[in-house]
């Protein structure tokens, strides 16, 4: 058996938990998909069995069958918005960072009743699709803990860009973390946003202070294709 | 035995209420059928179908807690002539060929089913197997 | 910076790539459900605003009309039922391991025209869904290297289940795989069926020479609840 340190102990729970997660997901979307989806297409199909025979019946039931196909009919595609913008807002693929993290800040703040207030400078960033994702997934798991965590009632969240690099941070005004659960060898909700930020040659920070609150930040540098061979 | 209409005897198992409404829109067309009863777990079937009188048991083969294959296992014991159709949302060589070899009487697609159901209903009522012309090839 | 054996930087590596998988696979289902599922939806709700006219105007194109959202109707259903079996093979959860292993491998056979032979000792396999899991994910990845490295004609998959136990043996007839390509630092696929096993305690070996093959086989533990307090 090979010796791991601590912090690979940790790496190692952190993979058998991004295994678990996967798996999840995968049953969850399945679930879904097959159930929301697969169901309410089969009794489509039925209904219109159902009004083909109306039809050719002249029966009166016809206006009633078409309104309740078309229901159906919205129904799914209602569930196909709902699963497809769970598993990767299309804002951030269409509008970018700023737009999807303004949206899903807004939704935050009807979910928990906390005041966030955003920043980004400058204005209109645009960034690679790779470096978008990941600091949208740290800005998810940051958020995620605040919700849960903080007890906070205010929400700064800033992202800058400047020449070489790209800098998140959210900041909230609650408990503020404690240094020994920052290190604390369960937390693999921090310890995938270090790594994320990481995977891409980024580093993160993450400060607390009763009097202060929580700050998690991230710094990841912007690659500069053209100097790369 | 059928009723004093003599109407085929149906009860209905799927865990999606859509689906048994679909499924029931399409029997109430038919003068010759009638749904008796249903269920919407696997749990339920046994205990909803106690002292009913059934011709043919319609059941979904996905559904969470017990599938459609141990509610089918069970009732071989309790329910040795009742007729079961499998409904699967999945093609048929997916489970078609085990269902019918461990006793269904039938199995159909969902989408399938609109063109299907009320054949084999017959069929199975009558106590025969229905098959769909693609199934019988693969047994 | 903390420094790391190799083995944590294998582990390093495998943590960022399963973020990114997870990534692509949550982005390559949100297209596909989208695109797919949404089109044809979209096709169908139109196709039945000109039924409802159709039968207004007691037009001839009535049949015509319900065939083709009959069709359409059952094409979404198809994408339906891809999307969730790549996701989570249904027949995993209904039908268990054994089913789920016979299915897949008469996929591979009509894939890749290699022949496959299967065993399960006893013929009914029946475990818990986490272990079930970890074995259909395990030969999946085996399988992947198969079809993909190992050149072979056969393929002898064999599921054996102790008192305590349960192993999992994928065994080719192939060009065998290397020793340096075992401890190969950029192999992520068999370090993931190593960290997938171990998870829940069990241990793999896998072992390649040019005239039999590669065996991969991994050893799992059957938890006992009944003695866990
Ligand atoms: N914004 C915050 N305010 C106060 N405490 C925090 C905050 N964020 C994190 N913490 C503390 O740090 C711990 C570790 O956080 P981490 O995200 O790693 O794990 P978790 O949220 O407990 O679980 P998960 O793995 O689901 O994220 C938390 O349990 C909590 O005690
Ligand atoms: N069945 C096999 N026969 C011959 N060689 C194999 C076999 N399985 C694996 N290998 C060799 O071992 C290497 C490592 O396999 P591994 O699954 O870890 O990575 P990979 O398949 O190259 O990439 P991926 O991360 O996509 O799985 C392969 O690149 C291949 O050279
Ligand atoms: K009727
Ligand atoms: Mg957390
Ligand atoms: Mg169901
Ligand atoms: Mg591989």
């Amino acid at each position: 058996e090979i010796k791991l340190t601590e912090y690979g102990n940790q790496l190692r729970r952190l993979t058998n938990q991004l295994q678990s997660i996967r798996e999840e997901e995968k049953t969850r979307i399945a679930r879904e998909v097959h159930d929301e989806l697969g169901q309410t297409l089969t009794a489509l199909k039925m209904e219109l069995a159902c009004l083909v025979n109306d039809v050719n019946n002249g029966s009166q039931e016809v206006p009633q069958r078409t309104r309740s196909m078309s229901q159906l009919i919205d129904d799914t595609i209602h569930s196909v918005q709902r699963i497809a913008t769970e598993l990767r807002p299309q804002i951030l693929d269409v509008l970018g960072l700023s737009e999807a993290i303004r949206w899903e800040t807004s939704e935050f703040e009807k979910r928990t009743g906390m005041r966030c207030h955003i920043t980004f400078t400058p204005e209109k960033i645009i960034l690679e699709r790779n470096l978008s994702t990941t600091l949208f997934r740290i800005y998810q798991e940051a958020m995620t803990n605040v919700a849960r965590h903080s007890g906070a009632s205010n929400v700064t969240i800033q992202v800058e860009e400047k020449e070489n690099e790209v800098i998140l941070e959210i900041c909230d005004d609650g408990r503020g973390i404690q240094k020994h659960q920052l290190y604390n060898s369960q937390s693999l909700g921090l310890l995938g946003i270090q790594e994320r930020a990481r995977a891409l040659n980024g580093d993160t920070t993450i400060e607390g202070n009763p009097l202060s609150g929580t700050t998690v930040r991230a710094i990841i540098p912007v690659k500069q294709y053209e100097n790369i061979p | 035995m059928k009723t004093s209409h003599n109407k085929i005897r149906v009860f209905v198992v799927d865990d999606h209420a859509v689906v048994r409404q679909g499924i029931k829109h399409i029997i109430v067309q038919n003068a010759d059928m009638e749904v008796v009863g249903e269920a919407s777990h696997g749990n339920e079937v046994l205990e909803k179908i106690k002292g009913l009188d059934i011709d043919v048991m319609l059941m979904d083969i996905e559904m969470p807690e017990k599938s459609g294959w141990e509610v089918m296992s069970q009732m071989k014991y309790s329910h040795p002539h009742l007729g079961v159709i499998i409904l699967s949302i999945f093609p048929e060589d997916h489970y078609g060929v085990r269902l019918i070899k461990a006793g269904a009487s039938g199995y159909l697609t969902k989408s399938s089913a609109p063109e299907q159901l009320v054949q084999a209903i017959r069929t199975v009522s009558g106590g025969g197997k229905f098959i769909s012309p693609s199934l019988g090839e693969k047994l």
